[in-house]
């Protein structure tokens, strides 16, 4: 390690890209989750494998329709300025979330009609409507618990100086540049956090991020897949994880000639999604035919392959939908990388003739998901803590990347009993895959991939437990080697 | 970039009217900071509507429904006119209150305060270099003309000049971070850690942003001192008996370093404001990255309190080089029709 | 163009940069039909150093190096020339223009080319991009309105110069009209420090395409430009170090070579001529 | 009046130079570049408190004399043979830091343009204290007491404002003392005076030659005076060198040279300074129809503050056929009243009236139409500026008549091309192509090309050379003769305008002091201002006389 970096046993510097606000309520990046689960604990967390597991609720219980959960909080918790985190902080903060004009979380909180304080550390949500996912729904962004003295004098200052009860507190903050964090005594599994003092460092350039590593301005940092090769020859640890994000087409088949099931099909045997992840991503990633992981509880092993590559099948799925000379398309992307050129000359293969209209990000989600105004598009998707939720966003009927927003029936009610069934329900894998197997096959959306998450990692750093959602640092230390 | 060109345009910098007092020469810049601004902020405020870019847009993220996104642009006032809008912003940026990021909720200034600081130092610093560098090789170029000295110096800053910004920045980061690991390749820590962390840090990005601005003052000065050792008052002093050292720092370079001093003006909104590329390759958390990040989050009010921040800087420092320019070359004052 | 025959003529880095320049302006219009493979067919070799069959080696998408830079040229190089000539145009004219205008249009024109000039460059290309979206042509339009007060302040002073001019007068006293004047007496004049100007602003214009490119904004896939074919193979430095190579020198050459005709065009003009002229006869004729 | 020429030589005797002991001897000195040879073996010697006048023709190599002995010739010049020696030491084998040791400090130079040969960014006061450090070795304390003395010594009283003044805020007499007291700061004994007072006008001019006279007078220095102007050095020097084609021709006492010159070149010399382009007379005219009648205007120029008045009042005729002279000091407002009666300059007040039509209040369309007629035309003083650079002389020539819409211009710019006698080939070339009175021609040409009834002459020939000058003149008597052009001819030569003019008037700071026929003026100046020009100017006649 090198001056900045773990001379110091007790430091870890991590490159890892500012939140967009360290309020999570006002949070409107997915990826803010991990900074943010730095200084916020949940009622619940997600484990490595993405299992809703306690974090401030040492426990839980259902009624018996699923339509209230009663969170039992740890004893004698406590905020980072001092407050208790008790039943009544962890009220006003949830409804702060589903009520607050400004939240970007109210979609997700509206599930809670109600919310009642029924001793110090006892909590009861009364739901809408039975729903078993509230665990998983509270592990990421939407459940953290935001200290309400803080948010009740002025929410505006939480945007930078967050104030909650996770492994750390942040110290200081410069936006676009680097957060202090220090360890917080108060958070509950505080023993196995050996880290005492944290910096989250803005990654720099793809180009130099190595270099960075290199010359010690981080411990462990995000690299793409290009800098694998060029992190492992430097003699960093390279940890490639597994995680929920997934690259997709999305697809309105509202709209001409998407509305020809054909066309859609065409492209999504068109596609060659192994040369995809070896060419753009350099072989890290997963060809993938849904929205999860394999290994993963909502992965369905049966959809593996559910579209192999074949062109001519694509030809002649073109041809009967009458598009025989081909179709021209428009594929709207905010990724200048090689992906979308990749994947249009593979179309152009078959006969899809597509242009690409590359947008900056703010735009490109514009013409996107709120207007709708790009029925063709190269997206991202970076998964939900509740295999529901997820579902929701990619097919639901007021779904976001559901372009169309005209949802079969058959999906809505697979979707629902992912709801209805309690998680620990032996059946529970089988309806979530389910769902995900009718959603797959009924629904336009052509998935591409699932890609790691690539950490380069000083040999320094030990004990650091890859996560499939938001990184957390329980268990690492510092140890030169 | 070199922009070489923008220099054919700086002898008529010089030629300004010179003899306006330095006062009036800050109300004349008021006047078109104002102009810019005018016309600046009402363009970005267009440009956003056009493109869709509103508070409630850019706060509640991409989960947000479009009602969710009108009923907060409401809360917040911007269903009224853009008219109204932008004189309401103007009013407020009067009072120094340039509202508050739509996408951080952070406020402007404070964002402005946070970044100011790593701009200015990269810019300072950079400036410094340019001038001491860029001018040093100049002077030698000029003295030594024609000789192999003026040759390599012409040469090499001539090479230096069509370097794309970010190459340089990379490539001093290959030699200096990675090849002899003495120093940081990016990020940024305030001087109050020690002045020679602070410098670790910066001098490297600032040498990468300096190159255009020094390859551009070697090139005034040296052409600026060759054409004025052809002048009479070179042969005058000559004749007088002067020795050479005096005679090219008592009066050629006072002569030879207007146009490169119109260099420096030119350069410093590319400096201060310019200095995206450097930031990036540098991680450096600098105005030119917010600008950045604001424009392509659509994020109005950052952009928009950015471009006031640089035109009052720029405003500012060319204010400064007139008047040293009229101190330097006081007969430049007459040279205007 | 006769001025830069007559750089040409009298200069040797005038004639290299002649020669170089003609070999762009050969890949800007047969640089396509050139490529000894189509710019934008991937293959699945990527990222292989330089090959028989390929010379440049590919890129990251397994394309041919050589023809996308060869393809490549033609955007390239007219999204530099386009931002000139946008320059040129809302520069040259209005700067010509401001000296026979009245006071109040020569004020504002004045106050508006200040203006731009105060603008940073980078950050208004970048506003218009992020806000505007698409593409290179928002960007290069305006990197060239960034330009126009050099043009501006060129054609300006070069008219204020002239309207002094004996036979710019001596026109006035024929009765002349303004427009006329201008036609026939000032505009050529003018059009050699222009011409300067535009050929260091197209330099310094494929420059800001490739930071832009590097920034990621005004990228327009897959069509191949230097400085966005520069940019990306950046990124793959640890798989192919000497990628980079190729773009940047092209960029650099021509960049250079703009910037080196310029000067040997300014060395030549005739204003430059005329005060060596102007020295000697002062020192002939002294009466 | 050749008879003057063989005036016995007691009567030109000014100073006895026999006795001086020489300060700057050269000998056989030659100057070439590696290919040509520019001076050839030429030997001269100044003696102490001697004044040694150089003259000769455009590039006979005065100044590269001059520059020897500074050790400061330019480019890829060079002694190539022969000695230069001040008092005992040999110039030729000097090192750079010798070279210091001579310059400022023993030989001191002015030049013509005095203006470019001072830094224009450093005050007077600021360029005499750093000659007097470094130069001179004075003191510190003692520098403003001496600055002040020296600017004293040159003429300037007002000293502490001009010490603080930097060059542009000086006039040209001025600046040419404050020169001068750079250049005696260190205390020279041979002063350099190269056209030294060529850009001056001549009541000025003969202000700083007197002074340069008191200066040898009360410090024995020696002066090199070198000038195209044989009739000021003949009135001013001990002994004089005549140069031409890079070779000394001539040498000797300054009144036996000008008496009896033997080299034929110096014969030339001395008869093309005397020969005086004669009007012819006109038989009188009558009535007083006048081509120009400019009558009680007042002119104004500059914005806002910057305003001031230039021209009073100022009375002007100008009758068929007749060539009135305007002569006046620098800054007089010649200029200014040739632009206004062209209507570049709108006076305040008076009328103006060309041809009997009144001009003054013309504007617009209407201006356009009546320049477009041609009745008025103008030569400029500088014909190279007058010409644009990329019309051939012919579309020059031309132009009037095809911004007048006219036909048959080929036809026409041959025929005024053989009004000034010019041969047609020579309508195709450019101007940078032609020598200067072809170019004069050429701007006398485009003049005529419309028909004037006046024209105006604002210095027709002060950028030519003696030969160029006379043709011109002549020309322009002729002109108007057959033509019968009334002609304002504006010159601050008194010889040009004694021999040409009908009428002069005089202008001074804005005002018309005296105006009358040239014969009656000359022969009783009335004005103190007319008085002073008269005396000033160097007169070859007189001293011959
Ligand atoms: N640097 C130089 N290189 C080559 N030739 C030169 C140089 N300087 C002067 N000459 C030539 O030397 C000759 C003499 O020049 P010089 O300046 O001495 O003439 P001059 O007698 O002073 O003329 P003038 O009356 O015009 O001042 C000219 O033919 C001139 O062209
Ligand atoms: N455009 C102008 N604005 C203000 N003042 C001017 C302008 N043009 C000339 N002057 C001033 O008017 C006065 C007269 O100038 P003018 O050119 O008429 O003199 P002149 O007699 O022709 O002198 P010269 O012999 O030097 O040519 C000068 O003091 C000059 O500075
Ligand atoms: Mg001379
Ligand atoms: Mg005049
Ligand atoms: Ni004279």
């Amino acid at each position: 390690a090198g001056n900045a970096g773990s001379s110091d046993p007790t430091h870890l510097t991590w490159g890892w890209g500012m939140p967009s606000s360290w309020d999570p309520v006002a949070s409107t990046a997915g990826a803010d989750v991990h900074s943010l689960s730095l200084v916020y604990s949940g009622l619940t967390k997600q484990d490595p494998d993405g299992k809703a597991v306690p974090e401030a609720a040492k426990s839980w219980a259902y009624n018996d329709d699923g339509s209230a959960i009663t969170f039992t909080l740890r004893d004698g918790l406590k905020f980072s300025d001092g407050t208790a985190l008790d039943a009544t902080a962890v009220k006003k903060s949830l409804e702060r979330g589903r009520d607050a004009e400004y939240s970007t979380k109210r979609a997700q909180l509206a599930i809670i009609a109600s919310i009642d304080v029924l001793s110090p550390t006892e909590v009861r949500l009364t739901l809408t409507q039975p729903d078993y996912q509230i665990p998983d729904l509270l592990a990421g962004l939407t459940g953290m618990i935001v200290s309400p003295k803080a948010f009740e004098s002025d929410p505006k200052s939480l945007a930078t100086k967050p104030v909650g009860s996770g492994p750390f507190e942040l110290t200081s903050y410069t936006p676009g540049s680097e957060a202090q964090l220090k360890k917080y005594d108060g958070y509950y599994n505080a023993a196995d956090i050996h880290i005492k003092t944290l910096t989250q460092k803005q990654p720099a350039d793809d180009s130099v991020i190595i270099a960075g590593l290199q010359s010690g301005q981080y411990d462990i940092a995000v690299i793409p897949p290009s800098q694998v090769e060029a992190a492992k020859k430097a003699g960093f640890d390279v940890d490639v994880n597994k995680v929920l994000t997934v690259r997709t087409l999305d697809i309105n088949n509202t709209v001409a000639p998407f509305d020809n099931p054909k066309v859609v099909e065409a492209i999504k045997y068109a596609l060659d999604r192994k040369a995809l992840v070896d060419k753009a991503f350099f072989g890290f990633g997963d060809p993938n035919y849904q929205p999860f992981p394999s290994g993963y509880v909502a992965n369905n092993p049966a959809l593996d392959n559910l579209y192999p590559h074949d062109v001519k099948k694509a030809k002649s799925l073109l041809a009967e939908a009458g598009y025989p000379n081909g179709v021209d398309l428009t594929l709207t992307s905010y990724d200048t990388g090689g992906l979308a050129e990749q994947i249009v000359s593979q179309l152009g293969e078959a006969g899809i003739n597509v242009k690409i209209q590359t947008l900056p990000l703010a735009q490109a989600s514009q013409q996107i998901y709120i207007k709708r105004e790009a029925p063709f598009a190269l997206d991202s998707f970076s998964g939900r803590e509740s295999p529901a939720q997820a579902m929701e966003v990619l097919f639901g009927p007021e779904g976001l990347m559901n372009l169309g927003r005209n949802t079969p029936p058959e999906v809505v009610t697979a979707m629902q009993k992912i709801s209805t069934t309690p998680t620990d329900d032996p059946s529970y894998p089988t309806v979530v895959q389910d769902a995900v197997a009718v959603a797959v096959k009924a629904m336009p959306n052509a998935f591409l991939f699932s890609w790691p998450r690539i950490f380069a990692r000083n040999k320094d750093v030990k004990g650091f437990t890859p996560y499939i959602g938001a990184q957390r640092f329980d268990g690492t230390k510092i140890e030169a080697s | 970039m070199t922009a070489a060109a923008v220099l054919d345009a700086s002898p008529k910098l010089s030629a300004r009217p010179r003899t306006l007092s330095p006062l009036l020469a800050l109300a004349r810049g008021i006047g078109t900071i104002v102009a810019v601004l005018l016309f600046a902020s009402f363009g970005t405020f267009a440009l956003g509507a056009i493109a869709g870019s509103s508070p409630g847009a850019v706060a509640l993220g991409s989960d947000a429904t479009p009602a969710a996104i009108a009923a907060f642009d409401h809360n917040v006032g911007y269903d009224r006119p853009m008219i109204v809008r932008y004189v309401d912003w103007l009013t407020s940026a009067l009072s120094g209150d340039l509202g508050t990021s739509w996408f951080s909720g952070i406020p402007v200034a404070k964002s402005l305060a946070d970044r100011l600081p790593v701009s200015l130092s990269l810019a300072g610093l950079a400036l410094l270099i340019a001038i001491v560098v860029g001018g040093a090789a100049g002077i030698l170029a000029g003295m030594r003309r024609r000789t192999i000295v003026d040759r390599a110096i012409t040469v090499t800053s001539g090479a230096l000049s069509t370097l794309p910004p970010f190459v340089a920045g990379i490539g001093l980061i290959v030699i200096f971070s990675v090849g002899l690991g003495a120093l940081p390749s990016g990020g940024y820590v305030p001087a109050t850690a020690g002045f020679g962390t602070w410098l670790s840090f910066l001098i490297l990005p600032a040498v990468a942003l300096s190159l255009d601005a020094a390859c551009e003052i070697t090139r005034q000065l040296r052409t600026g001192i060759v054409s004025a050792m052809e002048e009479n008052y070179v042969t005058g002093a000559v004749v007088r008996g002067l020795t050479p050292r005096r005679i090219m720092f008592g009066h050629v370079l006072r002569n030879a370093a207007g146009p490169a001093l119109a260099v420096v003006g030119l350069h410093i909104p590319r400096l201060i404001g310019g200095a995206v590329v450097t930031e990036a390759v540098f991680a450096l958390p600098g105005m030119g990255q917010l600008a950045r990040d604001s424009a392509l989050q659509g994020d109005i009010p950052v952009v928009q309190g950015i471009l006031l921040v640089v035109l009052g800087l720029v405003l500012v420092s060319n204010t400064v080089v007139n008047v040293l320019l009229e101190r330097l070359r006081p007969h430049a004052a007459r040279a205007d029709s | 163009m006769s001025l830069i025959g007559r750089a040409l003529k009298s200069n040797r880095t005038a004639q290299v940069s002649i020669v170089v320049l003609v070999i762009v302006a050969i890949l800007v219009i047969f640089g396509g039909w050139l490529a000894p493979y189509d710019p934008l067919k991937q293959g699945s070799a990527i990222l292989q150093g330089p090959s028989g069959a390929h010379w440049l080696g590919t890129d990251n998408l397994g394309r041919d190096t050589l023809s996308r830079l060869l393809a490549g040229s033609r955007l390239s190089v007219l999204g530099a020339v386009e931002a000139t000539l946008v320059g040129a145009v809302l520069g040259a004219i209005p700067g010509l223009l401001s000296v026979y205008l009245g006071r109040t249009g020569e004020w504002l024109l004045l106050r508006l080319m200040d203006a731009l000039l105060a603008l940073p460059f980078i950050i208004v290309a970048i506003a218009v991009a992020g806000v505007a979206g698409g593409g290179l042509h928002p960007a290069m339009i305006t990197i060239g309105v960034l330009f126009a007060p050099t043009f501006f302040r060129i054609s300006r002073s070069a008219t204020l110069g002239l309207r002094r001019a004996g036979y710019v007068e001596a026109a006035e006293l024929f009765g002349s009209s303004t427009a006329r004047l201008v036609v026939r007496h000032v505009w050529r004049k003018v059009a050699t420090p222009i011409a300067v100007a535009a050929a260091n602003t197209t330099g310094a214009g494929l420059l800001v395409v490739s930071s832009l490119m590097f920034l990621g904004i005004g990228v327009a896939p897959p069509a191949p430009t230097w400085g966005g074919m520069l940019a990306t193979d950046l990124n793959f430095l640890s798989q192919a170090p000497m990628a980079p190579l190729a773009p940047a020198v092209l960029i650099m050459v021509t960049v250079g070579a703009l910037n080196l005709l310029a000067d040997a065009i300014r060395e030549d003009t005739p204003t430059a001529r005329s005060t060596t002229r102007r020295k000697e006869r002062a020192n002939v004729n002294a009466h | 009046m050749s008879t003057l020429i063989d005036a016995p030589v007691d009567a030109l005797d000014r100073l006895d130079t026999s006795a001086r002991e020489p300060l700057l001897q050269i000998e056989n000195l030659s100057i070439g570049t590696p290919t040509t040879t520019l001076v050839n073996e030429v030997s001269l010697e100044v003696g102490r408190g001697e004044i040694v006048g150089i003259v000769g023709e455009s590039g006979s190599g005065k100044t590269l004399t001059c520059r020897a002995v500074l050790g400061l010739l330019p480019g890829t010049t060079a002694v190539t043979h022969g000695r230069i020696t001040l008092g005992s030491q040999d110039l030729a084998s000097f090192t750079a830091r010798q070279w210091l040791g001579v310059r400022g400090r023993r030989v001191g130079a002015v030049f013509q343009d005095p203006a470019s040969y001072l830094n224009p960014s450093l005050t007077i006061g600021h360029q005499i204290a750093e000659v007097l450090t470094h130069t001179a070795d004075v003191e510190r304390k003692e520098i403003r007491d001496r600055s002040i003395e020296l600017l004293h010594s040159v003429g300037l009283k007002d000293s502490d404002r001009v010490l603080r003044q930097h060059p542009f805020e000086l006039s040209g007499g001025m600046l040419q003392r404050a020169l001068l007291a750079v250049a005696i700061a260190g205390g020279p004994e041979l002063l350099i005076a190269d056209e030294a007072t060529t850009a001056l006008d001549v009541t000025v001019q003969a202000e700083v030659l007197d002074l340069l006279e008191r200066l040898r007078a009360e410090k024995n220095m020696s002066i090199l005076l070198v000038s195209h102007d044989l009739a000021l050095v003949a009135e001013r020097t001990d002994r004089v060198a005549v140069f031409s084609e890079g070779r000394k021709v001539e040498e000797g006492p300054t009144k036996d040279i000008v008496a009896r010159p033997q080299h034929p070149y110096t014969k030339e010399l001395i008869g093309q300074a005397r020969t005086v382009v004669r009007r012819h007379d006109l038989p009188a005219r009558e009535g007083d129809d006048a081509v120009l009648d400019v009558r009680k205007i007042n002119v104004s120029l500059g914005r806002g503050k910057k305003r001031h008045d230039i021209l009073h009042e100022v009375d002007l005729r100008v009758r068929p056929g007749e060539i009135v002279g305007l002569i006046g000091e620098t800054g007089s407002g010649k200029t200014t009243l040739a632009r206004t009666v062209l209507g570049l300059a709108r006076p305040s007040a008076g009328e103006i009236g060309v041809g009997g039509a009144e001009v003054s209040g013309l504007k617009g369309r209407r201006r356009r139409a009546w320049r477009r007629t041609g009745a008025v035309q103008y030569i400029f003083q500088d014909p190279l500026r007058a010409l644009d650079p990329d019309l051939t002389a012919g579309e020059s020539i031309g132009e009037p008549l095809v911004i007048a819409g006219a036909d048959d211009i080929a036809t026409r710019v041959r025929d005024v091309l053989d009004a000034v006698k010019l041969d047609h080939s020579l309508a195709e070339r450019k101007p940078a192509e032609l020598s200067g009175g072809q170019r004069q021609r050429i701007c006398v040409a485009r003049a005529l090309i419309t028909n004037p009834s006046l024209l105006i002459c604002d210095e027709p020939a002060s950028a030519l050379d003696a030969t160029n000058r006379n043709h011109i003149l002549a020309l322009l008597d002729e002109l108007r003769r057959t033509r019968d052009i009334g002609i304002l001819l504006i010159s601050h030569d008194l010889g040009t305008l004694e021999g040409l003019a009908d009428r002069i008037a005089v202008l001074y700071r804005g005002r018309v002091v005296e105006t009358g026929p040239t014969s009656e003026l000359f022969a009783a100046p009335t004005h103190p201002y007319t008085q002073r020009l008269l005396a000033s100017t160097p007169n070859l006649e007189g001293i011959l006389a």
